[in-house]
């Protein structure tokens, strides 16, 4: 027996995924662990992320959550995506902690976008 | 359902809604002006109750063309099935330990013969064949000389897969050995004749066809050697082998359930061949879809498809307002595949994303309509969605 | 009762007519445009089914004032004392195997204790005062240092003796016995506060309290040792404690009953006095007449009187159309002078012209009136018809 | 679980047993056996049982029976007591096999009975 395992918000994020996608010329990171994959595409302009996509195979709070990573990071700068961890994900989209690797493969897709990105981005002086 | 009325059901091999005459025969079992007396009763009002629990007794009697007698009320299936294989393998364990099931059974056989092993017996787990099927030869092949209990299930709950319980059967009856069948997705729906079938006991609940939850029967077949040790005790009812007051409104329920499932029985099975037909017909050609369970051994009721590069519990999400199961109904909870898919060799990505569509009396060519283009949207969305690139 | 326009029932403590807000509520759970999915399913429907028992299991739980997660749903108060008993005498088997219990107990429960005596168990089987009341320097003698479980009812179901299961349950406790208690006959009737009582276990039944049959519940507590072995294997529903699809609408009846139940438990008992004192004080003049249990210590619901020199059955036949009971109600098929009573003391000519009223909500001061004149005629109509000088 | 345990003819003698009473300056025989206690008194008249009765403390089935044979015989010759057995009685009201213990004490009530007015009768020649 249980209640509905999913939150309203996770409800809404999957049910219309606005940043679903892929960027065409836009750097990217692809990662597939926990039976979940997760792929990230970002436009840069001016050190700032101008747009970002993800796709997803996984569970409703895999595809939220990854939605949810996007719209919030979208005009944000590269470095603040160094910062990013999924605990405040888990927490908003309470996300059922047996699902905590799940969602930590969102985490580790971030890096490898933001290294891809740190590379891309024009140099601090 | 009055507070979601745009939800489709499909999941009647989960449970049913209740007809609405056997929703009032049980209220008449109820009220204060109905027939509300303990049926252990001396009085007149309990010989009343009585009276009107021989009527069920007699009404799914007739549905199995078996003897009243032989009916054992319980509390459902779960019960039944516990009831039929620890009481059977108990009473008979002087003349051996050894029994055989298949890994396709339901929980309620499962767990129980996992309970058995625990005990000390030895369990044989048999597989299907790809289609579902147990393969008479492996079966033959399983026996011993100590054998002393098989349980094998009529229709599957999550394929429809039909097993050959005549057959299994006779082979049993001829070695003498207590064979019971799980046919709580079966009685009602399709024929069952006990009086044909070499079957020793049966489970069966009402829930299922029509009639309330909380309410199943054991048959026990009059042959020599065919019987079980009580699992409860108390005031004697039911020739001990099941003590408690006997709910009266759940048995007349139950009763008036087997009555009318008897008189639609074709009409029924029409329905749902139609049914089943088109929603095959309108996912079948989708790329990568594949039934669980041979179609052709399959009772109609029930189709259950996997997809291949779909996620299953996406998919679910996605097919709202569709009501369907994942796996069975009693472990849906579970994120694991199921382990009846995979007892059939099912991939575990491809278990992960079987759906189980069942149909029942109400469901309508809309429904069906509905749940075409539902899972053709979500399927496409969720592919859609999908990163390429990765196997 | 429609066929019977002039019975008059004084039978509730073997079942009451079920109150017409439960049968709505249970209705709205079965119909095809109500909520009737299955529980363990995950769907939008199976989680509103979830929803209707929680609250139902709130309502249970809040006349108890316990939490509701203390509350594991049965078939009825049967099987709430075999899964208490044998499950908690299993659980502590290593720990010691003596346990305690009465004579007067409900055959739920000595048919328990007694499958565990053949099991190897030690049982003491302790004897009431005359009253019915169990003496706490008897019971605190029998307590040993292996002892596990003692069981003792609340209300007796054929006396309406109380037992102070307050001060059985502390002297358990202070010895970390388990402590399980039949109130089959008590819950919903009077107050049971599960937060001040030091009970372990409790069993319950919806159909004396209002409710359907073929529903009941056990209360475990959430105390370090108390637990239960299942007796039942299957879906992993209930904790494992008790697999099988949860029969929501019982449920929801059983919950609906014990809300009512609150709602107006003093109301009730004060009708329960006034019809138990009227009748008492209409027949307590017949020469002859005992109690069976003190009626200082009963509960008013029920009147059990023997009389001299009439005998039981046929005193029963000459009473109709009152329904009344002998013995219990699950044993009144049995000639046997009932057990309780003889473990009370009472002779076997005296228990066998045992008759038990028992009241309800509907029982009215024109029942009593009957009852009274009823009585008393077919009293002296027996008496008279006897031959006199044989003693 | 069971049907009504009385017939429609023991309800019946149950509900009215005419016969009951006893019978002043009459023959008469008492016996208690199996926890029933049955009473006969009967009046002659030639060598005919002008009238009989009975009292009875036991089951339905005791009571009916003890009317039923009371009834039956009522008018008969003594002589023909000497023939009396249980067992019509047992199957014309349908008395349960497990009472047959009881309903033989009316036959040797009537047995007692029978040698009581035999003795009284005038001796045929
Ligand atoms: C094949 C099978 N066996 C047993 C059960 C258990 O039935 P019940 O819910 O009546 O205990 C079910 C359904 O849940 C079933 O489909
Ligand atoms: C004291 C007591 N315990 C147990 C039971 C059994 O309850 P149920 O009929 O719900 O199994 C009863 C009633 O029959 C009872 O009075």
């Amino acid at each position: 027996m249980s209640a509905d395992p999913y939150s309203a918000r996770v409800r809404a994020l999957f049910a219309d995924p606005v940043h679903a996608g892929q960027l065409a010329d836009a750097a990217g990171a692809l990662l597939e662990d926990q039976g979940v994959r997760i792929a990230f595409s970002a436009q840069l302009a001016a050190g700032r992320i101008e747009a970002l996509r993800f796709q997803a195979w996984g569970c409703p709070h895999v595809i939220a959550a990854a939605e949810a990573f996007c719209a919030d990071y979208e005009g944000r700068n590269v470095a603040e995506l160094l910062d990013f961890s999924t605990s405040g994900l888990m927490q908003s989209l309470s996300v059922p902690v047996e699902k905590t690797g799940r969602i930590l493969v969102i985490e580790d897709t971030v890096r490898l976008l933001a290294q891809e990105l740190v590379k891309l981005s024009p140099k601090e002086p | 359902m009055a507070e979601h009325v745009d939800l489709i059901y499909l999941d009647y091999a989960a449970s049913t809604p209740v007809d609405p005459w056997v929703v009032e025969a049980m209220t008449a079992l109820m009220t204060a002006d109905g027939n509300y007396a303990n049926p252990s009763s001396t009085h007149v009002a309990g010989r009343q109750s009585v009276k009107f629990i021989a009527h069920a007794a007699g009404q799914l009697a007739a549905l199995l063309n078996t003897d009243p007698s032989r009916l054992i009320w319980t509390s459902g299936a779960t019960e039944s099935d516990n009831l039929a294989i620890l009481g059977g393998a108990h009473y008979r364990q002087k003349r051996g330990r050894h029994l055989i099931t298949m890994r396709t059974e339901h929980k309620a056989v499962t767990d129980t013969f996992a309970e058995l092993e625990r005990q000390g017996y030895s369990i044989t787990w048999l597989n299907p064949e790809p289609s579902g099927l147990l393969d008479m030869a492996k079966f033959e092949e399983a026996l011993r000389d100590d054998t002393q209990l098989v349980s094998i299930m009529h229709i599957n709950n999550e394929t429809g897969v039909i097993q050959d319980i005549a057959q299994i059967g006779a082979i049993c009856r001829d070695r003498d050995i207590l064979f019971h069948v799980d046919a709580a997705q079966s009685v009602g729906k399709i024929p069952v004749d006990l009086s044909a079938l070499p079957v020793d006991m049966m489970s069966m609940t009402a829930h299922k066809v029509y009639g309330p939850k909380g309410i199943g029967a054991l048959y026990i077949a009059d042959r020599a050697g065919v019987h079980v040790d009580p699992l409860l005790f108390g005031g004697g009812q039911q020739r001990k082998l099941r003590p408690g007051t006997l709910p009266a409104q759940q048995i007349v329920g139950f009763g008036t359930a087997a009555a009318i499932a008897q008189s639609r029985m074709l009409r029924d099975l029409e329905h749902l061949n139609a049914m089943r037909d088109r929603l095959w017909s309108g996912i079948q050609d989708i790329p990568g879809l594949s039934t669980n369970g041979a179609i052709g051994c399959a009772f109609p009721g029930i189709l259950n498809v996997s997809i291949k590069d779909v996620e299953g519990e996406s998919l679910l999400l996605a097919l709202e307002p569709l009501c369907v199961a994942t796996g069975s109904a009693c472990n849906s909870k579970n994120q694991e595949p199921s382990y009846v898919l995979r007892a059939l060799g099912t991939s575990d990505a491809l278990a992960q994303s079987a759906i189980r569509f069942s149909f029942g009396r109400p469901t309508s060519a809309r429904d069906i309509d509905i749940a075409v283009d539902r899972y053709r949207s979500s399927v496409a969305r969720l592919r859609n969605l999908a990163p390429g690139g990765v196997a």
